[in-house]
This record gives C-alpha cells, structure tokens and sequence, in this order.
C-alpha cells in the first residue's frame, strides 16, 4: 500500500525552527513504523535521524509520537495507524535532532529514586527466599524498559519538566514493593518531594502510551498510599 | 553525551505538605460534595434565583445553623479552589521569581476573601422584624 | 577537529551484560564504560528464555552434568577447562544476581524457579533437566537493569553513544581506543592500561536474525583490524524458532514449557530426528531438521515455516511464563498463541566465534596463547571457548556474566602492576581523517557512487542462501566472490549525512565496514573447514571429522587483505569426544 | 494536540471547572457582602442575576460544579482503590453518564420558567 509519512525534522545548533518533510513510499499494511522510517532512511533520505536498535519492542530506543500518540516506531504496525502518518520527537526533552531527544535529564530522574536493591546485612549463601506471592506484588513494575513514552505523554511533564514523572516512579514502586530491599524510607522521602509523586494527577495518559502495558497509575497509587501510611 | 539542559534530579523537600495538601483536597472535596451540591440544590432548583433577595437571606441566616453552613461552605471552597490554583501555578509557572510572587499572591488573595467572606457572615445583622 | 583526550585506568566498550559485570568486578577503580547505545538498550535485555546453573532447586542436578551437557551440545569444539568454570561460576554468579535484587520467578518455598531447556540433561544425556533459571521471559531484560542498576549504585561511569572505531596497540601493549560521540560526531581518544571489548554479536550479517540493528561485529571487527586474529568464525548458530520472516525469537523456553514443533502434515517431526530429548534438542539440530522439512516439501502450505504449537498448554502457563513472547506474536502476526500455532522459521541469532581469549578474558594472538598485553574481550564478541561449534540455551548469559567479570577481576590487577602505556603523538589522526572523508562525501576511487543500504541488504541476502545452515564449497566460494564485489563497491560508498550531529548515516557505513569483515572471515572459515560439526553443516563433508579439525580455527587479515588461517588444538579435561545423539 | 486517552479530557474539564468555579466563588462572596449594605443595593445588583443571560449562566454554573464534583469523587475513589485504575475508562464513562442524568432535568428545571 502506499502512505504519506511525515516528519518532523530539528537540527540543534543549525534549524532555528523544526519543519516537516514528507515522503510518499510503499509498504505492507503489516510492516512496523520502524520499517516505513527505514525505508525512508535508506533509500530516499539518509539524513532522516532516529534511534532504533532491537526493532521488536524491547530495548526502549525508538519512542515517538507517531500520529499524536507516545509509541514505540518498531511495535506499531501500518495498518494500525493508516496510511497517513505523521511523526514528531517525544515532548518536553530537548530535541538534538529529528527524532532523537536528549535522554540526560530522563536519566538523572531516574538516578534520583535509587533504582537499585538496597539489603542490609551479608547475603547469605544461597539465594534470598521470596515467595511467588511477594514476587509477583512488584512484577508489572520490572518490566519497564525506561523508553521514556510515559513520562512524556504526561500533560502535567509538559509544562513542568521538574516532575519526577511516572518512569521513575515505575522504578521506584519496583524496589518499594520488593520484599528483600531495605532502603525504602529514602525513597519515599525522595518521592514525597514537591517534585515527587503528589504531582501526578492520575491522567492515565502514560498508561495508554507504556508500550510494556504497565498499569503506571496503579503504581503510582501504591506510591502514593504507602506515603499516606507511612509511619511518622 | 552533551548535557542540554539543567533540569534533572533536583527535588524541591517539602515535608508533608504536598502529602496533606493532596489528602485535603479529597477529604474536602467529598464534604464539599454535600455542602456545594446541597447549596445549589437549594438555592438554584428549590428556591430558583428570582426568589434569593435581601429579606430571603436574612431569613435564612437568622438561624445560625445557616449561618455555619454558609461560612464553612466558603472557607472550604475557598481554600479548596485556592490550593487547586496553587497546584496550577507550581505546574505552569516555571520562572522562580514570577512562582514566588504568584504563590504569595495567592495566599494574600485567598486570606482577603476568606475574611471578608467572614465578616459578612458573621457581621450581618438581621433588621428587626425582617 | 582536534580529537578530545581522555585517560581511565579502564576503559570498557559495551554495556551489556558482559561490560556491565566486568564494571562491577572493578567498582572502585578509574573505569570507563562506552557504549554506542545507552546501556539499557544493549541486546542483553533481549535475551528471553533463562540462565544455565546446575542450582538444583527443583531436582537433582549437579555442574558436571552441565559441563558434559555443553561440552556434547559444542559437539566436541569446547575447551573443557573453560566449560567446568562456567559451570562451576555459574552457580554463584546466579546468586550474586540474586542478591544483587535480580526478580527471578521463584518455587512456591521461595527459591529461584528453574525450567527446562534444549540440550541440558540429567546423569549424562538420560533426560532433560530443569537448569534454567529464569524471570518469565524476560531474563536477559532482568540482567541488563540489574546491572545497570548496580553500575548507578556503585557509580561507574558511563560514556553513552560512543561508538568505538579504533583499538590503540603501541610496541606491543594495548594503549586506549579510538571513539566518536554520536551526539556531535566529537572523535575522543581514551588512552587507557587495560581494554575490554564487549560489543555483542553480528547476526545483522544476515538476512532474518534475532538480532538487534545494532549488533554489527563492531568489537570483532576492530580487534581483526589491530591484527588480532578471530577464532571460530564458521560457528553462527541459527535458533529454530524465528517469527516467520521477522526473525524475532520466540525462545526454547516455550519449547521448556512443553511447545511442540509441527510440520505442514501436522506431524511432530522431531520424533524421526532426536527420539529422546524431541524439540529440546540442541540447536544445530533442530534448525537443520526444520531445513529438511521445508525443502522436502512439508512446510506449512508448502510456505517456508513451520508451526510451533503451544495451544495445548493452555491460556495459564502461557500468560504466566511466556508474557512476553505472547504479545510479540498477537503484536506482529495478529495470532493468540494460546488458540492457534506460531509460524517459525530458523534465525541467525548467536556467534560462537570472536575475539580469541583465555579464561581470565586475556586476548591471545595465537596457537600458543600468546597474550596480548591489557587486551582484554568478554560476551558474545568473545569465543573462550565454551560454546564450540554449537551454544547450549542459556549458557550465553552465564558466559557473558561468568567471563565479565573474570575478565574484570584480572584487569584489577594488570592495572595494579602496570604503568599506562606510552601513546603516540598522532594516534586517532588517521582515522579522523578517514571518518571525515566519509562524512563529506569525499570518499571512493571516482567510481559509481554506492549506498550502504544497498550494499548492506545484498550481502545479508546472499549471506542467508550461500552461508547459514546448510553449506557447500560451491555456495561457499561464490559468497566469497561476491564479498571481493562488495568489498570493492564499499571503497565508493557515499552517505548523504554531512552534519556532524547524529549522524546515524555515518554509523551505518561503519558498521557495514564490520559487516563485511565478519562476513569475509566467516566465510573463509566455512569454506576451509571440511567437515560438519555443530553449527557447520557442509553438504559435501556431513560427517564430523575428529581426526584433521579437532581445532579451534585462527583467522588473520593478511597484509596483502587476503585472510590465513591457523589452527589451535582443543583442550580436553573429562569428556572424550563421541558421536552426538539425542 | 496530544491525543490522549478519557483521562487526559477528565483531567483538563476538572481543572478548568474548579478554576470557573472558583471565580464565581470570587464573585459571589462580593456580591453577598452587599447585604452588609441594606435591602437597596443588594436586592438591586442581586436583581441583575434574574436577566436571561445569567441564567444560562447559572446553569453553566451548575453543570461545572455537577462535574467537577463526580470526577473528583472518581478521582478520590481511584487514588484510595488503587485496583480501580484497571476501571478507569468504565469510570469515566459512569461520570459521564451520572452527569447527564442529574444535568439534564436540573438544566430543565432551572430555565423552565424562561421558556414559557
Ligand atoms: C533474542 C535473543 C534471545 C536470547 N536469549 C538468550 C537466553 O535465553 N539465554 C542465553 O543464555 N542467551 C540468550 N541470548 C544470547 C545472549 O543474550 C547474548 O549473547 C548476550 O546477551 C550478549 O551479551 P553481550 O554483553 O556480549 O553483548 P550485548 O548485550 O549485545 O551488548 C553489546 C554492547 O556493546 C556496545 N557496542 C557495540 N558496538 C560498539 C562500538 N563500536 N562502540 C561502543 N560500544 C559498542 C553496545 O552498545 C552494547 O552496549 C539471546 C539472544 C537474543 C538475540
Ligand atoms: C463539589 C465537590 C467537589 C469535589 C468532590 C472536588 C474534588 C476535587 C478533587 C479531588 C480535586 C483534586 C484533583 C487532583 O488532585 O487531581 C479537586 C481539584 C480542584 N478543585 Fe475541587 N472539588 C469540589 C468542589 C470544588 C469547588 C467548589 C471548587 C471551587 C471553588 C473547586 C475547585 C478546584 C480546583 C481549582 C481544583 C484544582 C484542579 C487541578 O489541580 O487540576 N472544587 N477538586
Ligand atoms: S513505564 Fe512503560 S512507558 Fe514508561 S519508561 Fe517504562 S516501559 Fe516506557
Ligand atoms: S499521565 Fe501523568 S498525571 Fe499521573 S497518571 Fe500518568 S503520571
Ligand atoms: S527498536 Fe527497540 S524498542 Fe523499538
């Protein structure tokens, strides 16, 4: 079938605006997004700039906003979108070029809840016990592939790129929930900050864009009513 | 890779206070479900609009019970309303200098109306045989 | 553009699982991780099925039964000494993670759940056991964050989109690398004591592959170019379960869960092949029965797939234990595993070739083990070797965990004893010169100008019908014809991209450089090995042939381009080579 | 324009209405302080509200606060029952139609007498 693919195309230090260029090209109803960027890539424009590596939904590169919405390129196929398409950087990152954001201020976020596992004392020999019950409490949580759709489909990121926002309370809620970690009072103290957790305004609009399907409101409900609970 | 931007893992502490101001909001905003509904149905489908006069409010508020239920209606609303703007602000506004002045600005406003909302509750006198 | 210097005891390029580990065995010290994706998409995180590590939590199980499980799954290739320490480190690398907050799937008592897996058996080959221990399926995604998460705990640092294009070897000593920052196109020089190559595979060799875009050989390549041979190169596995045409793995787990592979007349036809262990069997085998069923006519509709059926598992264990792969196959074939069976067909997914090192991650420059001082590689771009001609399921993530972080331990101390190497004056100046010439189109001899997608597209088509499963001289020789062609027609290649900033264009030219290298060092292994064994099939040699290629293969690029091969014996501890059957 | 899920229109609606709401607060503290000033003034200005146009008004009014008011008990329910979010476009949906089922009579009620 044929489509119209549009893009819009920034170079930091050079375009003082964006701008969109168009491409018309042949494709599957079944192939990716990803596919019709490539196609493009390779053999009309090669100065069409995106991220991409796994190409099956799993490594978090390619999120863009492809006809109005956060997805990732690689897991929506053509014949989901039609065959107008039109496609833009991720909001409220600083754009270095075309499709590509600058990831850095994602990431310190990120940092900044400790996403790691804390457990006082010496491990023992063999492994921590944890029942399947315990395990699964923070299963939807360690799905996440940090692909940044989340945070920025949230209305309330947009305009306040303080906003610790859903990805990283995603990863925090992960440790929150985990039976073996120990450090759980840094945390909450770090989301209970006037950038924390009480920003979210329960938009669900990170939940339409988590490419993992992860229920993103929920956790961050968990979040919010462990605070509420929370002793002292 | 280049950093382009500044704003990354600073936190702004904040004690309970947002933890507080979002547990009000729902507590008051249930009460307010009572108080603001009950108020419209009463005044604006009972009653209707053409029929709210001078001699009607001062009927109404010469029972205290009226009164109280006025008065915690505004300052509920009130700060309510008032610490939703202030949400909105920490939201949109993002030059600190212009953010501290809409925030003091808000409580400023939001004190003025709250007295002034109560000194007539409290003031108004029913004219006798009113 | 003047080049940026920097200096780190340390510098590490790649950030999966292999780079990751061999970071966090050298916490503490002055270390440098580059990496040309941010390290949480590296193609660990693709990983699905599981981790080997005899825990036996869940029946009897021991690291012998392991090691002889991956010495017969290598078909004979693997040096044993280095099999027993993966299977031995296996155990207490799963724990490390473990502790390290890794959500493994657990037994209703709490310890880490284990499944089964292709080629891993109880007391010697009697029946599978269940070895693989695992986090649904999303193990290799668990792996990645957990060492990425640790890296962030433990404060590594981390050097993201850098794209490494040159080892420094000065008289001898590996001095630093060579790397350009995607973002601006900056080329940065690393002058560094110890090196440590973990780029991952190069299935984009290949037509349909597992492999993600980025996984081009970049480490193998480089290393080949410094003059470092590469080992094995005839070794590329094909998993048997590929999503039709896409290439996208649905992992042996689901055959570990009880899948069963179906064929156009509805029948399992791996009862005729491998009797006892069926579609566990090991990979080489299966994707080689797959191929047989396909050209005897008895692919689904006479197409080139045939079916994996899980229906008979029912909704429950597969949305417990296969999430994952449940919404690859509704994403990109709008089909319910749970109701209707998956078109697969075999996909280049795994190199058991690389860069040749011992079994502290030392990189060796020739049969005699000859090292190469503060050279170091780990992972897929590395061949130990414990995975021979043939990978077991599961033993690459404890490979690249296992040897991460031995590579990691022994670079603590080479760094320790050893002063930083003395860097030349201009090293980094000829290859921004090159990289220049690329990007302002002022490439080639004047000849008709070529497109990297082009010639990227022809090779892994022809690479996919001359050079994967089944082989012959003929196919072979032809192949490496047209690679003299492509080599020829890369020399004018022309990329549009003139920005310095991401320049993605330019990246692709360069990894089809490497491309092309591990394709030409491939197929020169192929076509020099005449026996079949493993993943090396050849028609014209089917039998394997203990007696001439009971060797590791040793490739070197020639002066003259040309490649020479040397070859280096196996190292056999306890298990004496027999026929492989299942 | 983002094209986000019922929750993103939820949220917008809810802000805005509390925001409307509010000012109309504003100026209904002003105007009931007028009683401070006798029957005159305030029956005068009170007056203005019976003309058309405040009537419609009054019925906006209304409608804001009816909806601000189900979404926020939505909102709270949701963020109290966290399992609820698996709910949350039935939800919405149900605020949607409590709301044109109170709305629609009162509205009826309200300007009735302007239609005859
Ligand atoms: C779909 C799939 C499923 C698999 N499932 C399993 C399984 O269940 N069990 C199992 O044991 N194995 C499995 N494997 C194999 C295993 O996952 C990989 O072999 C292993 O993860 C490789 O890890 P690595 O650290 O060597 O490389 P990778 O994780 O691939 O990382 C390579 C790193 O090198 C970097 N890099 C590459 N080139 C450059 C350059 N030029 N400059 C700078 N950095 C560079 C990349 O950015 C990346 O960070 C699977 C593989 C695939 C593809
Ligand atoms: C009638 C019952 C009411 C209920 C149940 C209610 C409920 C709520 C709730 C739960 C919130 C928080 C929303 C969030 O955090 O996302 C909220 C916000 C708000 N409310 Fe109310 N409220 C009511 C009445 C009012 C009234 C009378 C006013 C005006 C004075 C008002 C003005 C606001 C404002 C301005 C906000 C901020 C909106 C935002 O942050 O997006 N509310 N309300
Ligand atoms: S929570 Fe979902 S959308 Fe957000 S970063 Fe993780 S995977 Fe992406
Ligand atoms: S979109 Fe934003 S407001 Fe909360 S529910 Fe999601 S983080
Ligand atoms: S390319 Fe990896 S998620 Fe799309």
């Amino acid at each position: 079938m044929h489509i119209r693919l549009r893009v819009k195309r920034f170079e930091a230090g050079k375009d003082r605006e964006p701008y969109w260029s168009e491409y018309g090209l042949e494709v599957e109803a079944t192939d990716r997004v990803l596919d019709a960027l490539h196609r493009v890539k390779w053999h009309q424009d090669g100065t069409l700039t995106f991220r991409r590596s796994c190409a099956h939904g799993v490594c978090g590169s390619d999120a863009m906003l492809i006809n109005g919405r956060n997805r990732l390129a690689c897991k929506v196929l053509i014949r989901d979108v039609g065959d107008h398409i039109a496609v833009e950087p991720l909001r409220g990152y600083p754009v270095i070029r075309d499709l590509v954001v600058d990831q850095s201020a994602f990431f310190r976020k990120y940092e900044s809840v400790q996403p790691y596992l804390v457990a006082d004392g010496e491990p023992p020999a063999r492994e921590r016990r944890q029942s399947p019950a315990e395990r699964e409490r923070f299963d939807d949580t360690t799905k996440c592939i940090l692909c940044m759709a989340c945070t920025t489909s949230c209305p309330v990121f947009w305009p306040n790129p303080e906003y610790v926002g859903p990805a990283a309370i995603v990863n925090a809620h992960r440790f929150l929930f985990d039976s073996r970690d120990t450090e759980k009072e840094g945390r909450l103290a770090r989301l209970n900050a006037g950038d924390g957790v009480w920003r979210c305004r329960t938009i669900f609009n990170c939940v339409e864009a988590c490419p993992r399907e992860i229920n993103i409101t929920r956790a961050i409900g968990e979040v919010k009513k462990a605070l509420l609970l929370q002793k002292g | 890779m280049a950093e382009l931007t500044a704003a990354g893992g600073r936190t702004r502490p904040a004690g309970k206070l947002e933890l507080y101001a979002w547990l009000f909001m729902r507590v008051s905003g249930v009460v307010l479900l009572f108080l603001a509904l009950g108020h419209l149905a009463i005044m604006h489908l009972l009653e209707g609009v053409d029929k709210i006069n001078f001699a009607f409010v001062a009927g109404r508020w010469s029972n205290p019970l009226w009164r109280f239920y006025d008065w915690f209606l505004l300052a509920l609303a009130l700060v309510h309303g008032f610490n939703g703007v202030r949400v909105m602000v920490d939201d949109y506004v993002r030059r600190p200098g212009l953010r501290v002045f809409s925030l003091v600005m808000l409580w400023v406003l939001t004190l003025v109306f709250l007295v002034a909302g109560t000194l007539v509750i409290v003031l108004f006198q029913v004219p006798v045989g009113g | 553009m003047a080049l940026v210097y920097h200096q780190h005891e340390v510098v590490i390029v790649g950030a999966g699982g292999a780079g990751l580990m061999a970071a966090l065995a050298l916490r503490g010290r002055d270390v440098a991780v580059l990496s040309k994706l941010h390290p949480v998409r590296s193609h660990t995180g693709a990983a699905q099925g599981g981790i080997g590590a005899a825990l036996g939590n869940m029946e009897e199980d021991h690291w012998e039964w392991h090691m002889f499980d991956t010495v017969k799954g290598s078909d004979y290739l693997a040096d044993q000494d280095a099999v027993e320490i993966l299977a031995r480190e296996a155990v207490e690398t799963v724990m490390d993670l473990e502790h390290w907050g890794l959500p493994f799937s657990r037994t209703p008592e709490g310890k880490i759940a284990q499944r089964k897996f292709g080629g891993h058996t109880k007391e010697y080959g009697k029946e599978a056991v269940r070895r693989s221990c695992y986090a649904a399926d999303r193990t290799g995604h668990m792996i990645l964050q957990t060492c990425y998460q640790q890296g962030i705990r433990h404060q590594v640092k981390y050097y993201n989109e850098y794209m490494v294009v040159e080892l420094l070897v000065e008289s001898g000593r590996t001095a630093g690398v060579v790397a350009v920052s995607i973002a601006d196109g900056q080329l940065h020089v690393f002058h560094a004591k110890a090196v440590l190559f973990a780029t991952g595979g190069f299935g984009r060799m290949y037509e349909v592959t597992s492999n993600a875009h980025a996984l081009t050989g970049d480490g193998v390549a480089v290393a080949w170019q410094a003059g470092v041979p590469i080992e094995d190169m005839e070794f590329f596995q094909f998993h048997p379960t590929g999503i039709y045409r896409l290439g996208i793995l649905i992992t042996e787990g689901a055959r570990g869960e009880g899948g069963k592979l179906l064929n156009g007349k509805g029948e399992r036809f791996m009862e005729r092949y491998a009797p006892s262990m069926l579609d566990l069997a090991p990979r080489d085998i299966i994707s080689r029965c797959i191929y047989r069923e396909l050209r005897e006519g008895r692919g689904i509709h006479g197409q080139g797939y045939v079916h994996l059926d899980l229906t008979h598992l029912g909704a429950k264990v597969i949305h417990e234990k296969l999430p994952d792969i449940t919404d690859f196959v509704r994403t990109y074939l709008g089909i319910d595993p749970v109701k209707e069976p998956i078109p697969v067909q075999p996909t280049a997914h795994y190199a058991m070739g690389g860069i040749p090192t011992d079994m502290w991650g030392r990189v060796v420059v020739d049969e005699k083990n000859k090292i190469l001082p503060g050279f170091y590689a780990a992972g897929e771009c590395a061949c130990v070797s414990v995975h021979g001609a043939n990978r077991l399921g599961t033993n690459s993530l404890v490979d690249i965990l296992v040897f991460g972080r031995r590579a990691g331990r022994d670079i603590a101390r080479y760094v320790g004893e050893n002063e930083y190497p003395p860097l030349a004056p201009h090293a980094g100046e000829a290859t921004g010169e090159r990289l220049a010439r690329l990007r302002e189109g002022r490439n080639g001899s004047g000849g008709r100008a070529e497109s990297v997608a082009d010639l990227r597209e022809t090779l892994q088509r022809e690479m996919m019908e001359k050079a994967s499963v089944f082989r012959t001289s003929g196919l072979l020789a032809q192949m490496s014809e047209k690679l003299f062609e492509l080599r020829q027609r890369f020399q004018n290649v022309v990329i549009q991209d003139r920005s310095t900033v991401f320049n993605t264009d330019l990246m692709e030219a360069l990894e089809l450089g490497f491309l092309l290298d591990v394709a030409e060092a491939t197929v020169a292994a192929a076509l020099a090995r005449s026996e079949s064994r493993g993943a090396h099939f050849r028609e014209d040699f089917p039998q394997r042939d203990d007696q001439n290629w009971l060797k590791h293969s040793l490739a070197y690029r020639g002066a003259d381009g040309k490649i020479e091969f040397k070859y280096k014996p196996v190292t056999i501890t306890r298990f004496e080579p027999k026929e492989r059957k299942y | 324009m983002y094209r986000g899920g019922p929750g993103q229109w939820a949220w917008l609606l809810h802000r805005w209405s509390g925001v409307a709401v509010l000012l109309f607060l504003l100026i209904h503290i002003l105007d009931t302080g007028l009683v401070l000033f006798g029957p005159q003034v305030y029956d005068k200005v009170v007056g203005l509200y019976t003309h058309p146009v405040f009537r419609v008004g009054e019925v906006g009014l209304v409608a804001a606060v009816l909806y601000h008011a189900l979404n926020g008990i939505r909102i709270t329910l949701i963020d109290f029952y966290p399992e609820l979010t698996e709910r949350q476009r039935p939800l919405f949906y149900a605020v949607v139609s409590v709301f044109v089922l109170l709305f629609l009579p009162t509205a009826y009620l309200m300007l009735e007498t302007l239609l005859w």
